[in-house]
């Protein structure tokens, strides 16, 4: 049983891994189908990934030891933040390990290097982003924490595990106004942290608009794959929280197979629906200015703060 | 005899440096070994108060009213050691001992008749028993340091002699005012006594005063003694008279006779207090404390000149002094423990301004820079003791603030005390930019450092800086006794 | 009936001692202000030795005589000495002049009477009445002093307020201890003997002895 | 927000499809697609650089990527940075300033890379042959494996030169 | 035993000092004097290591000294002892590394003799207070403390700006010892200040007496500790200060603050009512929130860094606050948690802030600069320095798994116990000092990403940094402990809190929370709430770290590399002036910020005298002034100027002025006397 146990973290894992390039492949498909062009197939980024890591790396002559590995640090960060967040079963045999502070943090870490990396070949763009990036992040943040605590404050825990088995438990939580607020809030930190539009536009060439972008333009062959991997995985680690903390319904409490056969779809469905949120959402809107990026963030904070206080005066 | 002892060696002093013109160098020799007699005989009474004993002397002649005219209790101990200490320590290091000077052989001659003279007079005032010999006795110590401040006729000493001269003694003045008013309500009381000036007539008869005479007479003695301790708002000579003076007078002046008019003030306080109760006279201490601190700390701020600093820093040691007199029991002893610790710290000042000035020839601050590459001993050691004097530990002004401190709050005086608080803050900080200026920087151009910075002729400044650490790590038994005793006259 | 005489004569000398206090501040020249020292002090030893007589005390007639060889001899002497030292002074222009001087000296003495209330009650002795007046000069002595630029003029004041004092003390005690006395004495002579030092260094520093002048030293 | 759903319903996918007539480019993709896969993927990265041209071949390569041609479907896309570029699409003839950008920009890029140059001028110089300020053909600066001529190339034209450019691949693979 | 080590703690602070009065010169005599602090603070370490595993306070009293009140009474209990095992962390590495750092004073710019006296000093008078059992002994040690380090900041005292410094510092910590001075003479009550005393009798006091006291020993300390607004120092003494000292002084010193709150607060006071810790807690979070706004603002590295330490006090005071706000409740194992997540910060603050003051002596040791804007590069120059650097800065952004984390989440973790509370309106403030807490690690790691950025990647951007060199190797090995420290301090908190706690019970109460934090390798919050593992989270990344490159070296990836040119969109040289500066980097945050900082700007443009369409040369330059210059000191600062130009007019000179003063003190106490 406990074998079994890490046996699917690790199966987990893998099907993050796996899962992450489908998910940004769809939203990017599905947003090409809405901006009525044909679009690459949603798989397209296993083949980027692919020719990638087939390709060799240029560095910049200024780049130190710390642009080598960076990439590493970001994309290891990024898959141990997979082994804490329960995509399919809940709690996982490592649910001890960390909660969701540390998954904020961990996340943080590979923030914080791909930033470094940034700076590090002395840049103007990589500065830019680097700035920028750290700016939306440190923003983001408080929203994040309140977002923790309003789930914190209706499962009694941190722990990602416990939270989930505690709103399967008890299903009205998960409808009540504090909890569809703090959805919205993390909704939009989501947007920020991984880069989307309204914040960022992942598909953007124009350097001066960048932010993710900026950092790894100087970025090559197997580095590049791994930060971009890491970052379509962050989407995905993102996605799941928002699913299966909210809506954890469909998720397996136990090692069935039958059970978690169903959790494998559950979750892929609920992927491919929030995929298709954000598709909506790129094609709705157009990217904000830098400045006003503050703006939608402290209106996010104010949901989170909104919840909080719903959850808190309901309790 | 021991009041002999006390007081006939600066009279001898004085008159040898009459008799020897033109002045030779031994005159300040002799009178300097003689201060250490005197400064034995002061050890010698402290001894017998503590023992219990009260050394007293007088002339029973009719009518004169010498009876026990002299009489040393434990307070008095306090200040004449303080006094006789400051003392030898001022004539071992004045001019013309041992030491380049830039006198010549009258104005020589001059200080040491009226340095001896003076202090003569301020040992008199300390161990008078009658409050009249006192009051003449302090009068006295007006006159001679008088003639002291303009050692070399400048335009600025005389306007400060001047000063100097005439508010103290329009204030002494109205001190004797007090005094009679005070005798006249004896008088009333109890008839015409002939020692009825004597602090222990006084005293025991005190209870049966009439009260509204004893208020006005308080007024009159408050402000009259209080001019001599340079109690705000009457210590406007003392920035002048400071600033214009000789270092070795300084020294004198800001601690010994400082602690002589304080000791006049307690002394009478004692006896209103035994009239009316602690609270009037602890009333108008206060006020007078609480203004001088004021303006002490207000002065610091933008002061240009550091000896005139110094006098400011006198007037803020002088509010403490009177905020602890008027804080009861406990205060008291903060008060006094404070005057011993202030007349230790202020004399050395003064001598190392004296240095500083010497080789600088600006008392400036402005003019002053890189005092510690300049002259390294003068300057260190003025930096030791300023920080001593602003009541930084281990030093025994910090010991005797926080005893002052404490006295206040368990008294119930936070907001008195909360101001007092942020007033020192003022003094401190302000001392701690103006020093910070002098200390470090370019040395000025032009200056040399001479003779008084070698280790030798600074060295007996190295025991102030001694005492200091000692009273404030430590208070001796002898000298917790004498403080207990002196406490029990002046406040019950 | 020797009682009442007693009182009237003290009253009436105090009086007299006070509006001699008036002198200085309605007159300009220095000499002025010596005669009217002198002619108090004359007139505070005759109150003296009224007193020594009236109230049988012979120590006041000692020390009368040596109030009288003090301030009505030997001081207007030096005074003069001075005055002629330095002709040209004049108390021209002081910092109050004389109507408003006179009205606040008359204020000073109501004052004098209001402070000195208790006195009057708490003794008994037939001289109490002069006890207000007696503060009313202290306080003249030191408006002379507080308003008048010249040099001279405040050692005068100064002079005046002891004459206050020392009426205070013969009006009240019927004089303080001798020995006290001859002490207070000294005192003021020497006392007097500095400032007229220092009146000497001035006017040989300044070039006149207008204290006013004295204001290089401050803040 | 409806009203613009709408209007993307209704208009449907515009992209044209790979008609009978495209025929050649269909056989060209399933030729190459098995070769270069191994190498690039069906994921071909490309960094646009322009040498000096006049903005006509621009033109026509930003219509490549507009919902018409749309070659994202091919899994063609152009990138900011040359780092993350398998190949540059180059137009115009040099002109003295571009000359060391294009040949750093070459540098920069990872190998395997490609380098297609788009238009006559890129060839020939065009009309700006002669000009003091033009240095000559791209090939006199970097190596250039396929030249698609046109003035300005259609964009079918520079998508064929894409996929030829993909046929030689294996050939750089050294 | 203990008595040993405190005489050994002693006597070698004392031969340091000793040493260092001889002269301290040469490599052998600073080596000595160094030796004296290594001795000293290591037997220190040890000695309070004693007293916490066996929970035996030590105690000595010498009543000939200080009679006054009390003698000087000496105690160490575990909650003292962890703070002299503060001290011991922060000034070993300290100590080695000022053995190396001060050879640069041997050519006279500083007084080495001064130096090496006040630095073993001030170490002495830093474990004394951890030690002193009375008022009095507290005060002395205290003030003594203040004024060694005052004499360490102005140690360059001929360099711009130092000595402004020292008046700042000076004034500030006077500032504080008067408040405290207030607080605990209050606290006496006339009595002769023994804490066992005050302890006891605390609980006579009136709620009012107990609340003033409160108040004062918080500004007292928090004048220290540098909370907002009494935090203007340590921007201004940190940069001025040798950084060995600028380590000791943020890593250690500021932390008595914290040990002081405590000691008043919860052990003499026994704790308050909520908004005791209400209060704590929103200094806590103002302090932490304008702390690193400010230092993101920053180009003066150490000055940064000290903004950095108004941050983590800030975080520091929000755990203590909590705890306080938990205690008033007793909820006492939530408080627990509260005061272990402060106390667990501040020694996690002394290792990473000390490593960072040591890096950045470093760096200034190397470049002689402090300015960011002409470092960078330095990763290459120095790659010890900046690997160390690089712990630090990660370790202070709270990333896992290092040490600043792990505090971090005890904090976190405590303030989202508010909900326990059963007052609703402390309760609800609760979230907003999460919210704050969360906005101040994020602006710090952005900081920090600037901070190490742009120092030590990309091009240099002086001549002074193009030619740095690597500090010699005692500065280093002082960086590695502390470095080491802070790996092992965020690898091991299973082990740390347990600790923490047996250091914590009993004091006000507080129970003795070591079997409710359990010791396996994770970190439980109370009652099964949440749980971490550092440990594990370490291994995991660590096994990636080998892993990833593994199976990709097993998949057969292209693992060429080829070094080119920087891709500068083919321009033709890459220069520094082409990177983004401190400046630039902090822009965004600035202008987001902007109604804080109220930036004043400056734009000069230089015409062409012909036409204003031709520029000559544009100047622009932009100014913040911190706000509570802005609106506390400056105006406070122009207040007392002019009540002092006032009174100066007093003393104007006139004798007649004079004696007016006389006569009318005189007149009007008469009346006063007469009449009231």
């Amino acid at each position: 049983m406990v074998i079994t146990g890490y046996v699917l973290e690790i199966a987990q894992v893998i099907l993050a891994l796996l899962l992450a390039p489908g998910l940004a492949g769809f939203v990017r498909w599905l947003k090409a189908r809405l901006q009525n062009r044909r679009g690459a197939p949603p798989w397209q980024p296993y083949f980027e990934l692919r020719k990638l890591f087939g390709k060799e790396v240029v560095m910049s002559n200024n780049a130190s030891w710390l642009f080598r590995i960076a990439p590493y640090i970001i994309f290891a960060s990024t898959i141990t933040v997979t082994l804490l967040v329960p995509m399919i079963v809940a709690p996982l045999a490592l649910d001890g390990m960390g909660d969701l502070l540390m998954v904020v943090y961990l996340l943080l870490l590979g923030t914080f290097f791909l930033a470094l990396a940034g700076l590090d070949p002395g840049t103007a763009f990589g500065g830019m982003g680097a700035s920028r990036e750290m700016t939306v992040a440190a923003i983001a943040e408080p929203t994040i924490a309140l977002a923790i605590f309003g789930l914190a404050l209706s499962a009694g825990s941190t722990n990602l595990g416990r939270i989930v088995t505690q709103e399967l438990a008890n299903t009205a939580v998960t409808l009540s106004p504090g909890h569809i607020l703090a959805f919205v809030a993390l909704f939009i930190v989501t947007l920020a942290e991984t880069g989307r539009l309204p914040v960022d536009n992942p598909a953007t060439h124009l350097e001066l608009t960048m932010i993710h972008e900026a950092m790894i333009l100087e970025y090559s062959g197997r580095y590049l794959a791994l930060i971009e991997w890491a970052s379509w995985l962050k989407l995905t680690i993102f996605f799941t929280l928002l699913s299966n903390l909210f809506v954890p319904w469909g998720i397996a409490t136990t090692f069935d197979p039958a059970a978690l056969a169903v959790a494998v779809i559950a979750l892929i469905v609920k992927l491919a629906v929030l995929g298709g949120i954000i598709a909506v959402v790129e094609t709705r809107v157009a990217k904000l200015r830098l400045f006003r990026v503050p703006e939608l963030l402290g209106a996010s904070f104010v949901l989170a703060l909104l919840a909080v206080t719903s959850s808190f005066v309901l309790k | 005899m021991i009041f002999f002892l006390l007081l006939l060696p600066p009279l001898i002093a004085s008159l040898l440096a009459l008799l020897v013109r033109p002045n030779r160098e031994f005159v300040g020799w002799v009178s300097a070994l003689l201060s250490l007699i005197s400064f034995g005989a002061a050890i010698t009474i402290a001894a017998q108060t503590i023992a219990g004993d009260v050394p007293i002397w007088g002339l029973a002649i009719n009518s004169l009213g010498l009876e026990g005219v002299l009489r040393a209790d434990s307070l008095s101990a306090l200040v004449l050691v303080c006094i006789t200490g400051v003392a030898a320590l001022t004539l071992f290091l004045s001019s013309g001992v041992g030491r380049v000077t830039h006198y010549d052989a009258k104005q020589l001659r001059r200080y040491q008749i009226f340095i001896n003279l003076f202090i003569a007079a301020m040992l008199l005032a300390v161990s008078a028993n009658n409050v009249g010999v006192m009051w003449i006795a302090i009068e006295a110590t007006t006159i001679f340091s008088a003639f002291l401040i303009p050692l070399t006729l400048r335009k600025t000493s005389i306007e400060a002699s001047w000063k100097y001269l005439l508010l103290s003694s329009v204030g002494i003045g109205l001190a004797f005012a007090g005094t009679v008013l005070a005798y006249f309500d004896f008088v009333s009381r109890s008839g015409r006594v002939e020692n009825a000036l004597n602090w222990t007539t006084l005293m025991a008869t005190a209870p049966s005063l009439h009260p509204e005479v004893v208020r006005l007479a308080f007024v009159f003695l408050l402000i009259g003694f209080g001019t001599k301790a340079g109690i705000a708002p009457m210590h406007t000579w003392k920035p002048d008279a400071y600033g214009e003076s000789p270092a070795p007078l300084g020294a004198l002046m800001s601690s010994a006779l400082f602690a002589v008019a304080i000791y006049a003030i307690a002394r009478w306080k004692a006896v209103t207090d035994a009239v009316l109760g602690s609270g009037y006279s602890n009333n108008l201490l206060l006020a007078l404390g609480m203004l001088s601190l004021i303006i002490a700390a207000f002065s610091v701020v933008r002061a240009r000149n550091y000896k005139r600093m110094l006098a400011y820093s006198s007037v803020e040691h002088t509010g403490l002094i009177c905020l602890g007199l008027a804080l009861g029991p406990l205060g008291a002893f903060a008060a006094l423990l404070h005057l011993v610790n202030h007349t230790v710290a202020k004399s050395l000042m003064f001598f190392l301004v004296g240095n500083i000035e010497r080789a600088y020839r600006s008392p400036l601050i402005e003019r002053v820079h890189g005092l510690l590459k300049v002259l390294p001993q003068t300057g260190g050691l003025f930096a030791v003791s300023l920080l001593a004097l602003i009541g930084l530990p281990p030093f025994g002004l910090f010991v005797s603030e926080f005893a002052l401190f404490r006295a206040g709050f368990a008294l119930n005086q936070p907001v008195l005390m909360g101001i007092t608080l942020v007033l020192m803050s003022i003094v401190f900080v302000s001392f701690i930019v103006h020093l910070n200026k002098m200390l470090y920087g370019t040395p000025t151009e032009g200056v040399i450092a001479g003779k008084a910075d070698r280790l030798w002729n600074v060295a007996p400044l190295y025991i102030s800086i001694g005492i200091l650490v000692v009273l404030g790590l430590t208070l001796p038994t002898p000298l917790a006794i004498l403080l207990k005793q002196s406490v029990e006259i002046i406040a019950k | 009936m020797n009682d009442a005489l007693f009182s009237q004569l003290t009253t009436l000398g105090s009086s007299v001692i006070l509006l001699y206090g008036f002198t200085l501040l309605w007159r300009k020249s220095l000499h002025a202000y010596t005669v009217a020292f002198q002619w108090q002090s004359v007139m505070l030893t005759g109150l003296f030795l009224i007193i020594g007589y009236f109230g049988h005390d012979v120590e006041l007639y000692l020390v009368a005589g040596f109030l009288f060889i003090l301030k009505v001899l030997i001081l207007p002497r030096y005074l003069g000495k001075l005055e002629q030292r330095f002709p040209g002074e004049r108390e021209s222009r002081p910092y109050v002049n004389v109507a408003t001087s006179l009205v606040v000296a008359g204020l000073l003495v109501l004052l004098a009477y209001a402070i000195t209330r208790p006195l009057v009650l708490v003794s008994d002795l037939p001289t109490r009445g002069g006890l207000p007046l007696a503060v009313g000069l202290i306080f003249v002595g030191l408006f002379v002093i507080i308003t008048r630029k010249k040099a001279l003029t405040q050692i005068v004041g100064f002079l005046v307020m002891e004459n206050g004092i020392a009426l205070l003390a013969v009006l009240g005690t019927y004089g303080i201890p001798l020995i006290i006395e001859l002490g207070v004495f000294l005192d003021v002579l020497m006392g007097f003997l500095v400032m007229q030092v220092f009146v000497y260094h001035i006017h040989d520093t300044f070039e006149s002895i207008d204290v006013d002048q004295l204001n290089e030293l401050r803040h | 927000m409806p009203a613009l759903f709408k209007k993307i319903l209704q208009t449907g996918i515009v992209t044209e499809p790979l008609g009978p007539d495209e025929a050649e480019i269909i056989q060209l993709v399933a030729q190459v697609d098995r070769k270069v896969q191994q190498l690039l993927g069906r994921a071909l990265a490309i960094r646009e650089v322009d040498a000096g041209s006049c903005n006509g071949c621009e033109l026509e390569i930003t219509g490549l990527t507009g919902p018409v041609y749309d070659s994202e479907r091919f899994g063609i896309h152009f990138v900011a940075s040359p780092r993350h570029a398998d190949m540059l699409l180059v137009t115009g003839p040099v002109t003295r300033n571009m000359e060391v950008p294009l040949r750093k920009t070459y540098e920069a890029t990872p190998d395997p890379k490609l380098v297609v140059a788009v238009g006559d001028c890129a060839k020939t110089c065009g009309v700006f042959k002669g000009s003091y300020a033009v240095i000559g053909s791209i090939d006199k600066v970097i190596p250039v494996d396929v030249f698609v001529p046109g003035c300005p190339p259609e964009p079918a034209d520079i998508l064929r030169g894409i996929l030829a450019a993909l046929d030689r691949m294996p050939t750089k693979r050294t | 035993m203990t008595i040993v080590l405190f005489l050994v703690m002693i006597a070698a602070y004392g031969f340091g000092a000793f040493v260092a009065l001889l002269g301290g010169r040469g490599p052998i005599g600073r080596w000595l004097v160094a030796a004296g602090a290594v001795i000293g603070a290591g037997a220190g370490c040890a000695f309070g290591a004693v007293v916490i595993i066996s929970g035996q306070p030590f105690t000595l009293s010498i009543p000939e000294l200080l009679p006054i009140a009390g003698g000087l009474a000496l105690r160490l209990d575990p909650l003292g002892a962890f703070f002299l095992v503060v001290i011991g962390v922060g000034a070993i590495p300290a100590a080695i590394y000022g053995a190396g750092y001060t050879k640069a004073y041997e050519n006279g710019r500083a007084s080495l003799r001064l130096l090496g006296v006040m630095f073993n000093l001030f170490l002495l008078a830093m474990s004394l207070v951890t030690l002193a059992d009375n008022v009095l002994t507290f005060l002395l040690m205290w003030e003594g403390m203040s004024l060694t380090s005052y004499f360490l900041v102005i140690t360059e005292s001929s360099e711009d700006g130092t000595l402004r410094a020292g008046n700042w510092y000076a004034a500030m910590t006077h500032a504080g010892l008067a408040l405290l001075l207030a607080a605990f003479v209050l606290l006496m009550n006339g009595g002769a200040g023994a804490f066992a005393d005050l302890r006891s009798s605390a609980g006579t006091l009136s709620p009012e007496a107990r609340n003033l006291i409160f108040v004062l020993a918080l500004l007292g300390f928090g004048s220290k500790a540098g909370i907002v607004p009494l935090h203007v120092w340590l921007p201004r003494a940190h940069p001025a200060a040798p950084s060995h000292v600028s380590a000791l002084m943020s890593g250690v010193m500021i932390k008595l603050g914290v040990y002081g709150l405590l000691r008043v607060a919860l052990d003499l006071l026994g704790g308050g009512p909520s908004w005791w810790g209400a209060l704590v807690l929103g200094l806590g979070v103002a302090s932490a929130l304008l702390g690193v706004l400010y230092a993101l603002m920053e180009h003066d590295l150490k000055r940064l860094l000290a903004y950095h330490s108004v941050e983590n006090i800030g975080i520091i005071f929000i755990g203590l606050g909590a705890g306080l706000i938990f205690h008033s409740s007793h909820l006492m194992t939530l408080a627990a948690l509260g005061f272990i997540g402060g106390l667990y910060h501040t020694i996690n603050h002394a290792s990473f802030k000390g490593l960072l003051f040591l890096g950045a002596g470093s760096v200034l040791h190397a470049t002689g600069t402090r300015n960011m804007e002409e470092m960078g590069g330095l990763i290459k120059r120095m790659p010890w320095t900046a690997l160390f650097f690089l712990v630090g800065s990660a370790a202070i952004s709270a990333l896992p798994p290092l040490n600043g984390f792990a505090s971090e989440w005890l904090v976190f973790q405590s303030l989202l116990g508010g909900l326990n509370l059963p007052a609703p309106e402390i309760a609800l403030t609760i979230p907003l000092a999460v919210g704050m807490l969360a906005l101040t690690s994020g602006l710090a790691a952005a900081c920090f990403v600037k901070a190490f950025g742009i120092s030590f990647l990309a091009i240099p951007r002086s001549h002074e940094a193009e030619n740095a060199h690597e500090s010699p190797l005692s500065m280093r090995v002082g960086m590695m402990i502390l470095a080491l420290a802070c790996v092992a301090l965020g690898l091991a908190p299973f082990a740390v809190v347990p600790v923490l706690g047996g250091v914590l019970a009993g004091l006000g109460g507080l129970p003795d929370t070591r079997p409710v934090f359990t010791l396996d390798l994770s970190v439980h919050a109370p009652a099964g709430f949440a749980q971490i593992s550092p440990t594990w989270i370490a291994l995991g990344l660590l096994i990636l770290l080998v892993l990833v490159p593994l199976v990709m070296r097993f998949m057969r990836v292209n693992r060429k590399l080829r070094v080119g040119d920087t891709w500068g969109c083919g321009r033709i040289g890459q220069t520094p002036r082409m990177e983004y500066t401190a400046t630039s980097f902090a822009e965004p945050l600035r202008r987001v910020f902007a109604e804080l900082y109220r930036p004043t700007k400056e734009l000069s443009i230089d015409f062409h005298p012909e036409s204003k369409y031709f520029v000559k040369s544009i100047k622009y330059s932009s100014r913040i002034t911190p706000l509570f210059d802005r609106v506390l000191y400056d105006p406070l600062l122009r207040l007392v100027q002019r009540i002092s130009r006032q009174v100066r007019r007093i003393q104007a000179g006139s004798l007649h002025l004079y004696l007016m003063y006389v006569a009318v003190i005189l007149i009007l106490l008469l009346i006063a006397a007469r009449w009231f």
